[in-house]
């Protein structure tokens, strides 16, 4: 068994039991680190719908648009598996999000009226 | 294709040189055939993208000898002999050679990317004192207004007039889909987009008479769209033309079916109408062929729907022109409303009025064939004005 | 050189070996970004440019009914690395009750966007208006890959129950888990762009 | 690793024996030859509709009057429909059959990764033609394969939705089939062929199903709010009411320029297939032809705005001219390359390598008038007229068109078994290469003077020079009939062959022309260097192969 093949099969059972390790702590839920990720979700999206509620700053937009970020790579990472699964697959999510992005900066960045 | 030996090294370096030389002449001789693919330059711009046009023709030429001529050269030298059937040298590739035909091309590319962006930045750069014209391409008609120093009024125009040495700022709307504003001569050409008001600029150098054509398409008509743009020997012989115009645009005659030929030819406050876009009419010179003709429209008026006046068909024609297409005609006209004068196809009940008289007068006779005087009378029973 | 050498026996794996269908799910997905993304940035576009008149449609959408459809979505994810879960542990039982539940959660998820629908409708937000159409495109479309979601659902519990799917086989499961956990990492970026944002 | 996905309930193969049958290409089928084959045959029938369209649009262009057509909008229905079938329907499926066909034949393999998956993506297509065609019932199409709002949207009859809805069949189905080459590509080589030990034409298509998974979902995207502007009483292109009809245009570009690169790439890798056999020598630059596809296909999607320099933002067209121009380096690569590759070789003048030095040479001529459009300057005169179309025809039609015919030539013996008749292969590509030179080359001057595209009646100081098109064009459509009747003759007269009668080394040629239903027997060995010509190991090889599938005659003689 190549050590490539190794480290996924630790990933493996790391998945399958109830105890996981987060920040060095070790904790057991049932569900284990599947049921970590939906509590850090939830708390994320109760943080964002706080933030949401202030008001307007220039800080607001880049903070809610973290959140997302952050909520999604826990999702693609753990619920996905993208982070013990083949680097192929990352580059499969990776290209089309770097283009998907460009052209909307670029939508964005062009003047929608007007014509200078 | 073996370095080892000398002489032979010696004589690909001199081969090499002499297909060099005879490349960059073969280009010259192609760039000398740029004034042949392309109209007079007739705009100070014209000028210099004809130079970048040049210098394209003179690379992209001896580029396109060069793969031509090792074609054929392969062809004669390497092709299989008769009763040979034997593999070529079994050669893989060759590192300096492949970063020399990278090199090159990127180093020509660069190059040429700086070249056409001066020329871009010269020929963008606004003049002063510019003439300023508003521009409408409606389909599939082009008008021109210019404002009547201190009048309310303008002067409409379906053919573009300026003189030697004016630069010129076109302020481009469109009625209805995109256009596209091009005068092959002055090596203009800027879409129109619907919703946005769009820029041209250019300084005619040689007088004469340039088409104007559109070059987007626009519909049935796309290809009939065209106009011409006027350069004049100076200001003088321009003003000549415009004072004449604003002359009969500030003296309207009071006989309505008069003033309504006026509307049709020099427009109204909504400026030019373009029912030239779409019809025939030799009296005005129309030669349109998408709507009907309007030759002795009157008269078959008349007859097209039993028992109804010819002024009330005229005048709802105007305002729902889908109301009765003639056969073999699609609804392509744009449906006049006289309420509100920011909306498009706006036009004023008064203009509709005359432009009916005058319609009705296009009779085989020549007599009118309608009363003009109960035209206001139709118009409240058809709940306007 | 023999004709024998011309073939022999099986191919060894030239690489890193990859599921077929794992790799085609994920290739499925990066062109479901860029149709997201195209419709996201439609919706951008005119958030940046009429803020105000976003921010007062907002105010008309209101937090509550998004919100639980979010917790929802989140939840239902949680339940379908669940659902995977029980695969690996060869218990036919757990996964039918957890992708069960997951198609549960979505079909709510659905019920209650209908819900919103409606109500956005009676307050005049339909596909003619200039936000109407820019907010029902992305969401509707994520919508119906919901409803797709579900029924894909229903049918991998369908083969669970025939005992298809065990700790060496539970692949079927894992894709569909990949589709259901994209659905719900555009809903994440949904809810914050335009609910929240 | 070779797995076959095609398992039994997925339906079984229609081949029995080794022949594919007319009748086999109007089945349902998964196994890959067959569906390769439908996707050629339809293409082929829809080349020859579009052909008929572009016959049709010569024949009107004759005089600057109308007179073929009743009015303007006939017209741009006619030219409209002409691109979007050559394009969708005959280039890009053609295309996707090539790769059908060959890749699971080149890498040893028994299919295709998702057999199933395949056909799907198949028989998408002959909805998508009928919508496309029958759109001209209910009022065509007139606002031109680009379909510019507010033209396509507000003022166009319902043949336009149906347009639409075609085009979105057609992206569909060619999402689909590029998942399939990407996965069978990654997972089904077999042991000992690296990737930089596969034939150049499945880097193209590899290359190719990239482009297709990351670009075509912009069109899907757009295509859907475009039907919504016309259906569902949207305006996300109607300035009217808040809509932007650069939107579309930006948009429809992100995904049509990657796609002209969809359209040239397979052909690229043909080429270097095609040129190496028949000049008995090895490629020359296998590396870098092989990166200088992924190069292109990267660079292609920063290059889009360069089709819109007349609406685009003054601001912003710079820029877009730089990109484009640098995908000369990439594309130039290549050229010089395949220069190199038949530099020093011996080269058999075959229908498919006549094809192959005649692209050379007309698509470098194309790829330089590109070069005159990236030029910002120039374009604002080039835009939208005949000198556009000169170009893309040059290298539509000199390019991918040639390709897929020196494809044809090439392959056709692996897929019937039987050559094609050379003599008549000569005069087609003498006819061809004369009619394009004089259908396109005037096109461009004449657009440089000054006559626009998509008109119907035009100048009449260009008469003359649209006749000469006119007539060089119908030399065009002899010369394609001539190519039709070489096939239809050859599929029952042409001269048997064995499994490799070009000698060629790729593992294509490594089994029964045309193969049994599972390509192999056992599992092929790939010979080490795919383009080894040449080289001491090649010959022993080949004559291996040839005593294991000779041609039948030779067969009955031993
Ligand atoms: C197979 C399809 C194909 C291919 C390969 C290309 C290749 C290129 N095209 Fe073309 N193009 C089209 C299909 C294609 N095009 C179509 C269909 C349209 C019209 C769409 C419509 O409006 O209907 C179009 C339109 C089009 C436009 C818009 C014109 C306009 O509407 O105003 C432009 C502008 O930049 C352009 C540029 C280029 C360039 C720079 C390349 C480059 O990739 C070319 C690169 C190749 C070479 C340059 C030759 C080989 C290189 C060398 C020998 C090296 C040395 C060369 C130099 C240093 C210059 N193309
Ligand atoms: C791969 C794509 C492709 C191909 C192969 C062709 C092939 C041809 N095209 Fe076309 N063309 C386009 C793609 C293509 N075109 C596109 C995208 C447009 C733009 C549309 C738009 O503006 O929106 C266009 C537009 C276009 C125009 C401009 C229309 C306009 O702007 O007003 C013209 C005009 O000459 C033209 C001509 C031709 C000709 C003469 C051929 C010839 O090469 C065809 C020769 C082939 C055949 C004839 C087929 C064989 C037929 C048979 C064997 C049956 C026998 C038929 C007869 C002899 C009648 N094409
Ligand atoms: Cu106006 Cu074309
Ligand atoms: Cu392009």
């Amino acid at each position: 068994m190549t050590d490539q093949q190794q480290g996924a099969q630790d990933a493996h059972d790391a998945f399958l039991s109830d105890t996981t390790s987060i920040f060095g702590r070790e904790i057991t839920i049932q569900g284990g680190i599947y049921t970590v990720v939906f509590i850090l979700l939830a708390v994320a999206t109760v943080l964002e719908i706080i933030i949401g509620g202030l008001p307007e700053g220039v800080l607001l937009i880049p903070l809610l648009l973290a959140f997302a970020v952050i909520k999604a790579t826990l999702v693609v990472m753990y619920y996905m598996h993208l982070k013990t699964d083949s680097r192929l697959f990352t580059w499969v999510l990776i290209l089309p999000l770097l283009i998907a992005l460009a052209a909307m900066l670029y939508l964005l960045a062009a003047p929608p009226t007007g014509y200078t | 294709m073996n370095p080892s030996n000398n002489s032979n090294s010696l004589m690909t370096v001199v081969w090499i040189l002499v297909a060099f030389v005879l490349l960059v002449v073969g280009g010259l001789i192609i760039a000398e055939a740029t004034p042949l693919v392309l109209p007079p330059a007739a705009s100070a711009e014209a000028v210099q993208v004809d130079e970048l046009f040049k210098i394209l023709m003179a690379l992209g030429g001896s580029i396109w000898l060069l793969v031509q001529g090792a074609v054929i050269y392969s062809v004669i030298r390497f092709r299989a002999r008769p009763g040979d059937d034997s593999d070529g040298a079994s050669i893989h590739g060759n590192s300096t050679l492949e970063f020399v035909w990278t090199l090159i091309p990127s180093i020509t590319v660069v190059i040429l990317s700086i070249i056409s962006f001066q020329v871009w930045v010269n020929i963008t750069t606004a003049q002063e004192n510019a003439q300023v014209v508003e521009a409408r391409g409606a389909r599939f008609l082009w008008s021109f207004s210019y404002d009547i120093p201190g009048e309310t009024q303008n002067v409409n125009s379906t053919v573009l007039h300026t003189w030697v040495g004016q630069p010129v700022v076109l302020n481009l709307e469109t009625a209805d889909v995109n256009h596209a504003f091009w005068v092959p001569s002055m090596r203009i050409k800027q879409d129109l987009l619907a919703g946005r008001s769009t820029e041209a600029r250019f300084t005619p150098i040689l007088a004469g008479e340039y088409p104007v054509v559109c070059a987007e398409l626009c519909g049935s008509g796309h290809g009939d769209m065209h106009s011409s743009i006027v350069v004049h020997e100076d200001e003088a012989s321009f003003l000549d033309w415009f004072d004449e115009e604003a002359f009969i645009i500030l003296n309207p005659p009071d006989d309505p079916a008069e003033g309504g030929q006026l509307l049709m030819t020099a427009g109204g406050v909504a400026g030019l109408y373009a029912c030239a876009g779409c019809h025939t009419l030799e009296a005005l010179g129309w030669d349109a062929i998408v709507a009907p003709n309007l030759e002795n429209v009157a008269d078959r008026a008349a007859t097209r729907v039993p028992g109804m006046e010819v002024e009330r068909y005229l005048l709802r024609s105007l305002f729902f022109p889908g109301e009765f297409l003639v056969p073999g005609y699609d609804n392509l006209m744009p449906q006049h409303q006289y309420q509100d004068p920011e909306e498009a196809n706006y036009m004023p009940l008064d203009e509709a009025l005359d432009i009916v008289a005058y319609l009705c007068t296009l009779t085989a006779s020549g007599e009118s064939a309608c009363n003009v005087d109960m035209l206001p009378d139709v118009m409240t029973e058809m709940g306007m004005g | 050189m023999s004709e024998a050498t011309l073939e022999h026996g099986p191919a060894a794996p030239s690489a890193e070996t990859i599921d077929n269908y794992k790799l085609g799910m994920w290739l499925y997905l990066a062109s479901e970004v860029v149709i997201f993304g195209t419709l996201i940035a439609v919706y951008a576009v005119y958030r940046l440019n009429n803020a105000e008149s976003v921010q007062h449609v907002q105010e008309e959408l209101g937090l509550t009914l998004v919100s639980i459809n979010t917790f929802l979505l989140l939840a239902s994810s949680w339940a379908m690395v669940l659902g995977l879960r029980e695969a690996q542990k060869d218990n036919p039982q757990g996964i039918v009750r957890w992708i069960g539940l997951t198609a549960l959660l979505g079909t709510i998820f659905v019920v209650l966007q209908g819900v919103e629908y409606t109500e956005l409708g009676h307050a005049g937000i339909h596909l003619g208006n200039e936000y109407g159409m820019r907010f029902y495109a992305p969401t509707a479309f994520h919508g119906a890959h919901v409803i797709i979601g579900v029924l894909w659902a229903l049918y991998v519990m369908k083969q669970a129950r025939k005992g298809v799917y065990n700790a060496k086989n539970y692949l079927g499961i894992e894709i569909f888990g990949l589709y259901w956990h994209f659905v719900d990492v555009v809903w994440i970026f949904l809810f914050t762009l335009i609910y929240l944002i | 690793m070779a797995t076959i996905t095609a398992t039994p309930g997925l339906g079984s193969r229609t081949t029995e024996g080794a022949a594919i049958r007319a009748a086999d290409l109007l089945r349902w089928s998964l196994d890959h030859k067959v569906i390769g084959l439908q996707y050629m045959a339809s293409s082929l029938f829809f080349f020859i509709v579009g052909g008929t369209m572009a016959m049709l649009i010569r024949w009107e262009l004759l005089t600057p009057a109308l007179d073929l057509m009743a009015d303007g909008t006939q017209y741009n229905a006619l030219m409209t429909i002409h691109g979007s079938v050559m394009i969708f329907l005959w280039i890009i499926p053609m295309m996707a059959g090539f790769g059908n066909y060959l890749v699971p034949l080149m890498l040893g393999a028994k299919d295709m990764a998702f057999p199933w998956l395949n056909a799907f993506a198949f028989w998408l297509i002959p909805p998508a033609g009928v919508l496309m065609i029958a759109g001209w019932l209910v009022g065509p199409p007139e606002a031109g394969w680009t379909s510019y709002p507010p033209l396509s949207t507000l003022f166009s009859p319902d043949g336009q939705t149906m347009w639409a809805m075609s085009l979105h069949l057609l992206g569909v189905s060619s999402i689909l089939g590029a998942i399939n080459f990407v996965v069978t590509i990654r997972n089904m080589r077999p042991a000992g062929m690296t990737i930089w030990k596969m034939p150049l034409f499945v880097w193209a298509v590899l290359a190719t199903a990239i482009i297709q998974v990351l670009a075509t979902p912009f069109l899907t995207g757009g295509l859907t709010l475009l039907i919504l502007d016309r259906t569902a009483g949207t305006s996300f292109f109607d300035p009217g009411s808040g809509g932007d009809v650069l939107l579309w245009q930006n948009v429809f570009w992100f995904y049509s320029h990657p796609a002209v690169y969809i359209m040239i790439l397979p052909g690229f890798g043909m080429v270097s297939e095609v040129l190496a056999v028949h000049a008995r020598k090895p490629v020359f630059g296998y590396r870098a032809i092989g990166l200088s596809s992924m190069s292109i296909a990267l660079v292609g999607f920063t290059v889009w705005a360069h089709h819109m320099f007349t609406s685009l933002q003054p601001a912003l067209r710079i820029p877009f001219m730089i990109t484009s121009m640098i995908i000369a380096v990439p594309t130039g690569i290549k050229i010089f390359s395949w220069l190199g590759t038949i530099w020093g070789g011996k080269i058999r003048f075959t229908a498919a390598m006549l094809f192959a030095l005649g692209f050379i040479t007309l698509f470098v001529f194309g790829g330089i008038g590109g070069i005159f459009l990236a030029a910002v300057p120039v374009d604002i005169h080039l835009h939208d007229t005949y000198f556009v179309v000169g170009h893309f025809h040059f290298v539509l039609f000199g390019g991918s068109v040639f390709l897929i015919f020196a494809g044809i030539y090439h392959w056709f013996p692996k897929m019937t078994g039987r050559r094609m008749n050379e003599r008549l292969g000569q005069l087609h590509f003498v006819t061809t290469y004369i009619g394009t030179f004089f259908t396109f080359v005037p096109q461009h001057i004449a657009g440089a003077l000054g006559l626009p595209r998509r008109v119907a009646m035009y100048d009449p100081a260009f008469t003359n020079i649209n006749t000469v098109i006119s007539l060089a064009a119908f030399l065009l459509g002899i010369s394609s009939l001539i190519f039709m009747y070489n096939i239809l003759r050859s599929l029952s007269h042409g001269e048997r062959v064995g499994g490799n009668p070009w000698r060629g080394l790729t593992l294509e040629w490594a089994t029964t022309s045309p193969p049994p239903p599972w390509n192999f027997r056992g599992d092929p060995v790939p010979f080490d260097d795919p383009y080894g010509y040449g080289s001491d190991e090649s010959g022993p090889y080949l004559d291996a192969v040839e005593r294991r599938f000779p041609a039948p005659e030779e067969a009955a003689g031993a």
